[in-house]
């Protein structure tokens, strides 16, 4: 059970936790990988791209990376699309991530540190 | 992101390409990327801009200056003096009279070119939708609590009616004034309803918004609740939006325990509890007094209208409806004052809009921006320019129920004024851009269809009338039509707009009513001549096996 | 051949849907998409259970079956006769019309050999057609039963309906 | 009131009027198809579209209500041409297969065609080459169905909901698929249609038609009356074709200036009328045999001889003063009729006590309804409900139902009911051990073990006491034996209650609240109150509870007892009663005896009479001899058949008048036949107290003749010698003339007379006078002595 906000200062308080823990998160040398899950992207594919992701990161055993999901930002020309956010290079968008783009950007961009430039969509 | 900063409209139309408009419109590229502007200014063209003899014209945006003629030399002034320096270079300006309309309405646009800006869709794509840390974490609830600890309802109302802040369903009324009316309303209880039946083909940004933000429009709705006095609100999803409804719930369930949603929210005696609702596949929905009926377990047919649902709406009670976009303007207005927000967008039309770009462009996708914006710079700056290269033809804006823009308007600044001016609706923000490869008979044939498919049948013009138009439609696709049969379209359609129950009858023909008003010829050709001229309808292929055979 | 629902099934659902969504009048909809989902169609027998479980008069209620029935052929989302195991509903819509939907649905009328409207003799497919579903941004879409596809070409549909046994 | 400008004409109307009959106020025509007056508007035609200044759109004149100010015009070129439109639209989807349409107009334009005529728009060839949908689709009985002249309008559907809230109409799929089903598709019946035609009364196109006489053309004119079939007293055209001598009847069709029911009839009502021609009615005086040859009556009273009437009102005579000079004038007995005029009903009555001497005359009903009325007067000292019906259904929060299945036995009232429930919240709490249609509507169910009745009351009375929602003020003010009453509600505690009539105590308490809490509320009951053993205490307790809680003399409170017949109430008003000269004299009151001696010029009988029911016992023991049975069956109609049987058979000699053959016809000696409600003008009293018109539609079937006129010619063979009181003779030409008599002598009747009912349609006695208007409710004043009395109600168990 949750603690219930009851007042502007236990919002802000709570925020500050939330951000505490974000920052503890990215500080870990963490890397995010979020996937554009609005409907949108799952029409163009982005539900296989999640689970090729999600398969790369279990075969592989890449604790550090994090999985998460978003709404759509709009782009739906570039979808399915992925973003990597490291904590040294800020983030980087990609469009048009199939399950083959996915696996390469982990292992390219996550573990090699080089940014695919040809899939990086200008945001 | 990309900031544009301003925009050059080079003229091309015939007799300034004969006089260098085209070697006007690369030397301008070579300057800009010369000054290391390129990715701050952008530059296009114009075709239509009436008969004049001081051209080439170019039209600098956002202060609307227009220089004429413009000779090869004079490029590298005004994109030293203009668009580096930011002075407008007197002598090379054209005189001001002769300019056609479609210039004329940009004369009188002031204000910074519209670059994106995000209200609405601030956190959409960024946050994580499931997550109500994440959205804490960006300002989320900070409107609410302050509405609830710090401000009376008349406050609230007060701030929204500042704001400027008009309904973004279509119809512009403002919200403002739409919650006043049902707080001072008597009768109890009162019920605030989220009108998320997205049903406008090309349209999508409130599927976004509930997808991306779902958390956004909880805390809008309690606000709005809280300001009207009502302590139950309904959220009517569409039954094709099934994530929107599933994000939804989980933002109500989220909300719910931690006391932002629910009874005594933030610790104070207001409580607001929020009922998701799915509906089941009715374009008529969105009207929303069909919505309430559906609501309350009914066939989706609207009610007459007066009453209106401020005073008789749900259960009959005093009921605002709003909807998702609207909703999602609130916090953010709240949070930041209205003051803040009447900065943004043009003086009569405050706040920015959503558009979504559709059709046959190189981008499609979604945009938030100022009001104002034209045609041009959304097809040129966000489409990224025609795809394959192709003439632009026409755009239909605001969906189905919109009408037809052909080319020669795209300078028409996008906002409520200047549009119902022109006699063309912003409705949704879906604008469907359509080349030269488009049959205007073909497109109107499939719009119809939507129609007759989605009207709910109440009223007589409506329900005969949107079959009788597809059937007409198909007749003049198929070449079997007479050239009377445009008179009886337009004495049905005439009828339709003027004496039908809801928005859906009256809206229905107007795309039929622009095309027989723009691309009249098309269409008598395919009557006259049994030809589509782009090759689309059945007559063509028709006409083609002929010659085949004949062959 | 297409399944109609059974009796008994009809019964016990109509029950969890009315005990999850309250015996109220304008919980209608949801408790008849419940039941949509479940049979992909509403049988007509469901619709005098519904009405038992939500008829009060002590509380102002009244409900007949043609209430019902008139609600539950309004949606779009809802059929009243059985349907195909695979429900295809393709956009029709101007925008995604605009970009390539003609050429799509005629590739899914060929390779199902099927009118819009209709169900394939061994129950397998029906083809339907809906209005926009909103994403229109990578149109042509189409729905299979709950699965979305988007950007569709023609080329690409024999893959697609592949994947559905 | 709100002042306002249709074409240039400024007028006032009262609030929330629509511009639609705002206009209508003002002489001006507005078109419409949707709209009906009875139905809530609906805005789908737009035919109504009007222009109303300051609005973008023209708007419907239905839908839209008026403002100060409102400036409308209802014509201009536009919406000429917008009209225009939307009919040649409806005509896309119409087709018109030719036959003849006939919902009651002698002029065979539907108001479809009439506008589309109006509008210039030939329909024949605008409108759709073929039919689209099968003609005459639902296997209704009474209703025809022909979609293809479906233009959408809903006025069926809401017809049926809110007119016989029946919902057996509704719209299905939409947009260019929109059609109107039966239920969930099925046909009407499976729908639960009652059949009343009220969605073809409403239908404005002829796609729901009379199916008995769809093809049978217009009529030649149209006769308005008051049906015969129950007590709530609807008034119908009966649509006449003039082809054959004397006319026939074509159909019946409602009447939408009829008092009580407007365009709404029941199923009977409406579809019930071949009996009027039915091969089977008597179409000629008979006499047995027997009489004829004069010889001795045979057992079974041997065969019938078809006679003239001159010979058969003869034998009649003759059989009565033969009994009475033998066995004396209590040896003959009158029997009323519930389904006669009024006006036959006072022959009746003069008949018994001027030519025969005798107070031996009573309703027929009463033999079923005995008990219920002699309750009704020894707790109110009414012979009457005290409110109307109307009153009751518009005004009563709340209304317990006993002892009745009223929207069978009363078809219109009970549908009256589900309107208040439906529309306005009315709590409806319905006592019966069956589930009737009523239960359906109902906010609580009481299903008791029949004959507790009156348990049950008290229970409920006594929940009422112990939590002080009687009404103390009206009991001191308007009741008496209060006091004494009380204490008998002791042991009807809720557990001895529920013991003893089944029910749980929470139902009782339920009960109780319902009908206490919400006020005022009516009481209705029916014939099956009556059928059970101890009909008369029942009807005592009901009047105690009212008593109770002061619903007496409000509006929407009251009892309300249902009469079965059509006439039962004027049975008994004109003097069908062996203790009551008409409108409830006492024949005990020497002052009354002596009005009628003088009026009659003849020495009348002192002492009150037998009644029905002590008629048929005295019949059995031979104490009886002679029976004069109006109009009715009486073996069939009551609950102790083979009682009454066997008093008839033991019957010296029995004439018996009626339009049909019946059981009770085989013990007659002679019969008369007689005439239906559509042969005969005169007048009906319905259960509330209401008197109406019967026009003559057609002239009478065979040599059959109206009561009124067989009893007048029956007099000229009994009388022997002209008394000279003022009302002695019996020339009767016409039965005005009846009345007039009836008035000069009847009090609460004084004020009725044919002439003023032609022009106000309809008065509830008492009518004190030709300027009186009537009383609609009875207040406390009408009662005996201003007030009510309690009656202490002891018995639960074994009833006696």
């Amino acid at each position: 059970m949750k603690k219930k906000i009851r007042s502007l200062e236990d919002l802000n308080r709570f925020r500050e936790k939330a951000f505490e823990a974000k920052q503890r998160q990215t500080h870990l040398g963490n890397v995010q990988v979020i996937v554009s899950l609005g409907s949108c992207g799952i029409a163009a594919g982005a539900f296989d791209t999640l689970k090729a992701i999600q398969q790369q990161v279990d075969d592989d055993h890449l604790n550090e990376v994090i999985v998460s999901q978003t709404g759509c930002i709009g782009l739906c020309g570039h979808e399915p699309i992925v973003e990597v956010i490291t904590a040294d290079t800020s983030k980087v968008t990609y469009g048009h991530v199939t399950p083959e783009v996915a696996r390469r950007i982990l292992r390219e961009h996550v573990l090699g540190g080089k940014v695919l430039e040809a899939f990086v969509v200008e945001v | 992101m990309k900031v544009i900063r301003s925009m050059v409209l080079v003229s091309v139309d015939q007799a300034s390409l004969e006089r260098g408009a085209e070697e006007v419109f690369h030397k301008f590229l070579e300057e800009i990327d010369e000054f290391g502007l390129s990715d701050k200014i952008a530059v296009s063209t114009i075709r239509d801009v009436g008969l004049r003899d001081d051209i080439p014209l170019v039209i600098v945006y956002p202060d609307a200056a227009v220089y004429g003629p413009v000779r090869l030399e004079d490029v590298h002034t005004i994109v030293e003096e203009h668009l580096y320096k930011g002075n407008i270079v007197p002598h090379l300006l054209a005189l001001m009279r002769e300019l056609a309309p479609e210039i004329a309405w940009t004369r009188d646009r002031r204000g910074t070119l519209p670059i994106e800006k995000r209200i609405v869709l601030e956190r959409a794509g960024i946050v994580n939708p499931e997550s109500i840390e994440d959205y804490i974490l960006n300002d989320g609830f900070q409107a609410l609590g302050k509405a609830l600890t710090q401000m009376t309802p008349a406050e609230v109302i007060a701030e929204i009616d500042k704001s400027g802040l008009q309904g973004r369903g279509g119809a512009g009324f403002p919200t403002g004034r739409k919650w006043s009316f049902v707080a001072s309303t008597p009768g109890s209880p009162k019920y605030v309803i989220c009108n998320a039946d997205e049903s406008e083909p090309g349209t999508f940004k409130d599927r976004l918004i509930l997808e991306g933000d779902p958390f956004s429009i909880v805390e809008a709705m309690t606000i709005a609740g809280y300001a009207i006095g009502a302590h139950e609100g309904y959220i009517y999803i569409r039954g094709e939006y099934p994530r929107a409804y599933h994000l939804i719930e989980n933002a109500i369930h989220q909300a719910e325990m931690l006391g932002l949603l629910g009874d005594h929210i933030f610790g104070t005696d207001y409580s607001f509890h929020i009922h998701p609702h799915a509906g089941a596949g009715a374009y008529i929905c969105g009207e929303e007094t069909a919505l309430i009926e559906s609501l309350e377990g009914k066939r989706g047919m609207p009610r007459p209208r007066p009453p209106y649902p401020t005073t008789y709406g749900l259960f009959g009670k005093p009921t605002v409806v709003n909807n998702v976009e609207t909703l999602a303007n609130v916090p953010p207005i709240l949070r930041n004052g209205a003051v803040w927000y009447r900065e943004v967008g043009s003086p009569k039309s405050t706040g920015t809009k959503v558009y979504t770009i559709l059709g046959n462009v190189n981008f499609t996708g979604l945009i938030e921006v100022p009001m104002g914006i034209t045609l041009r710079e959304v097809i040129d700056i966000y489409g990224k320019g025609m795809r394959n290269g192709k003439k632009l033809k026409l755009v239909q804006t605001g969906g189905s129920s919109g009408t037809i823009v052909p080319a020669k308007l795209q300078d028409t600044p996008l906002d409520f004024d200047s549009f119902r001016n022109a006699g063309v609706s912003l409705g949704s923000g879906a604008l469907l851009v359509c080349d030269e490869d488009t049959c205007v008979v073909d497109l109107a044939k499939v719009i119809l269809r939507f129609f007759r498919n989605e009207c709910c049948g109440k009223c007589t013009p409506c329900r005969i009338g949107t079959l009788r138009l597809y059937e007409i439609i198909n007749q003049i696709s198929e070449g079997k039509a007479v050239l009377s049969d445009l008179e009886v379209m337009q004495n049905i359609s005439e009828a339709m707009s003027e004496v039908s129950n809801c928005g859906l009858g009256q809206t229905a023909s107007t795309a039929l009513r622009d095309i027989l008003k723009y691309f009249r010829e098309e269409v008598e050709m395919h009557i006259i001549d049994k030809v589509c001229p782009v090759g689309v309808c059945p007559i063509a292929k028709h006409e083609s096996e002929l010659m085949q055979k004949a062959g | 051949m297409v399944q109609e629902a059974k009796a008994l099934d009809i019964v016990e659902l109509v029950e969890q849907a009315v005990a999850k969504h309250g015996a109220r009048r304008d919980a209608v909809i949801p408790i008849l998409n419940e039941i949509n989902q479940a049979f992909g169609y509403i049988p007509t027998a469901a619709l005098p259970e519904i009405r038992r479980r939500i008829h009060a008069p002590a509380e102002g209620v009244f409900l007949a079956d043609s209430h019902l029935y008139s609600a539950a052929s309004f949606y779009q989302l809802f059929s009243l006769k059985p349907l195909g195991r695979h429900v295809i509903r393709f956009c029709e819509s101007a925008p995604c019309h605009v970009m390539g939907g003609r050429q799509v649905i005629q590739a899914l009328q060929n390779e199902l050999g099927l009118e819009i409207g209709e169900t394939s003799q061994d129950g397998k497919w029906s083809l339907l057609t809906t209005s926009c579903l909103g994403v229109c941004g990578v149109g042509p879409v189409f729905l299979v039963d709950d699965d979305i596809y988007g950007n569709v070409t023609s080329d690409q549909v024999p893959e697609i309906l592949a994947r559905y046994k | 009131m709100i002042s306002l400008t249709i074409n240039g004409q400024t007028l006032d109307v009262p609030e929330n009027t629509t511009v639609l009959k705002a206009a209508e106020q003002a002489g001006i025509v507005i078109p419409t198809l949707c709209n009906h007056k009875d139905l809530t508007p609906y805005g789908g035609c737009r035919l109504c579209s009007v222009d109303i200044q300051g609005l973008r759109l023209p708007a419907t004149a239905c839908t839209m209500l008026v403002a100060p100010g409102m400036i409308v015009r209802t014509e201009s070129p536009a919406l000429t041409r917008y009209r225009r439109t939307i009919l040649e639209l409806l005509l896309v989807r119409f087709y018109d297969a030719g036959y003849t349409h006939s919902n009651g107009s002698p002029t065979i334009d539907s108001q479809f065609a009439y506008w589309v005529n109006y509008y210039g728009i030939d329909m024949k060839s605008t409108m759709a080459q073929k039919p689209f949908r099968l003609i005459d689709s639902d296997p209704n009985p009474f209703i025809w169905v022909d979609k293809n002249k479906c233009i959408m309008c809903t006025r069926c559907v809401r017809a049926c909901a809110e007119v016989q809230c029946r919902f057996v109409w509704t719209q299905a799929y939409r947009g260019y698929d929109l059609r109107i089903v039966a239920g969930a598709d099925t046909t009407m019946l499976q729908a639960r249609c009652e059949s009343c035609g009220a969605c073809v009364a409403h239908c404005p196109t002829g796609a729901l038609d009379n199916k008995m006489s769809v093809k049978l053309g217009p009529p030649d004119r149209l006769v308005t009356t008051t049906c015969s079939y129950c007590g709530v007293g609807c008034q119908l055209d009966l649509n006449i074709k003039d082809d054959v001598p004397g006319g026939r009847v074509l159909r019946v069709t409602s009447n939408a200036k009829a008092p009580i029911n407007g365009d709404h009839l029941c199923v009977k009502g409406r579809y019930g009328y071949d009996f009027i021609q039915s091969p089977n009615r008597l179409k000629q005086p008979c006499v047995r045999k027997y009489l004829l040859d004069g010889t001795a009556r045979p057992h079974n009273r041997g065969s019938w001889v078809e006679v003239d009437w001159d010979t058969a009102l003869d034998f009649a005579a003759r059989g009565l003063r033969n009994a009475r000079d033998q066995y004396g004038v209590h040896s003959i007995g009158l029997l009323t009729s519930g389904r006669c005029l009024n006006e036959e009903n006072y022959l009746m009555n003069k008949l018994a006590r001027q030519l025969l001497g005798t107070n031996n005359i009573d309703c027929c009903e009463r033999v079923s309804h005995a008990s219920v009325v002699d309750g009704l007067e020894s707790g109110l000292g009414l012979n009457a409900p005290s409110n109307s019906l109307d009153d009751v259904a518009n005004e009563a929060k709340s209304i317990l139902m006993i002892g009745t299945n009223t929207s069978e036995q009363h078809p219109i009232f009970g549908v009256k009911l589900r309107r208040a429930v439906l529309w306005r919240g009315c709590k409806l709490v319905v006592a019966h051990p069956d589930f009737i249609n009523m239960s359906e509507y109902a906010a609580l169910r009481l299903v008791h073990r029949p004959g507790t009745e009156a348990a049950l009351v008290n229970g409920l009375m006594h929940i009422i006491l112990k939590n002080g929602w009687e009404d103390r003020t009206f009991i001191e003010k308007y009741t008496t034996g209060f006091q004494d009453f009380e204490s008998c509600l002791d042991k009807f505690t809720p557990e001895y209650v529920a013991q003893q009539s089944g029910l749980d105590e929470t139902s009782l308490q339920h009960a109780a609240e319902i009908l206490a809490t919400n006020r005022p509320m009516a009481i209705v009951w029916g014939i099956d109150l009556a059928n059970y053993p101890a009909a008369r205490r029942n009807v005592l307790s009901l009047i105690n509870l009212q008593l109770l809680l002061g619903n007496f003399g409000v509006p929407g409170g009251g009892v309300i007892p249902l009469r079965t017949q059509n006439n039962t109430q004027g049975a008994c008003d004109m003097g069908g009663h062996p203790s009551y000269y008409p409108g409830y004299q006492p024949v005990d009151s020497d002052a009354t005896r002596k009005k009628f001696e003088a009026a009659w010029g003849k020495g009348l009988p002192t002492r009150p009479g037998l009644t029905a029911t002590q008629m048929m016992s005295a019949a059995a023991e031979g104490r009886l001899r002679a029976l004069f049975i109006l109009g009715e069956d009486l073996v069939a109609g009551a609950s102790n058949g083979s009682h009454i049987q066997r008093g008839l058979h033991n019957c010296d000699f029995v004439v018996h008048m009626a339009a049909f053959d019946s059981e009770t016809s085989r013990h007659a000696d002679v019969l008369l036949p007689g005439v239906t409600f559509a042969e005969k003008t005169g007048t009906f009293t319905n259960t509330e107290r209401r008197i109406q018109m019967v026009h003559q539609a057609i002239a009478p079937q065979g040599n059959a003749r109206p009561d009124w006129l067989a009893l007048t010619e029956l007099s000229r063979h009994l009388r022997r010698n002209n008394g000279d009181g003022d009302y002695s003779d019996w020339d009767y030409h016409d039965t005005s003339q009846i009345m007039t008599e009836i008035a000069a002598l009847t009090p609460i009747y004084a004020g009725i007379s044919h002439e003023r009912l032609e022009q106000i349609t309809c008065l509830q006695w008492p009518v004190k006078n030709l300027s009186h208007p009537g009383t609609p409710m009875l207040s406390m004043e009408h009662f005996a002595g201003g007030r009510g009395r309690f009656t202490r109600i002891e018995a639960a168990e074994a009833d006696s």
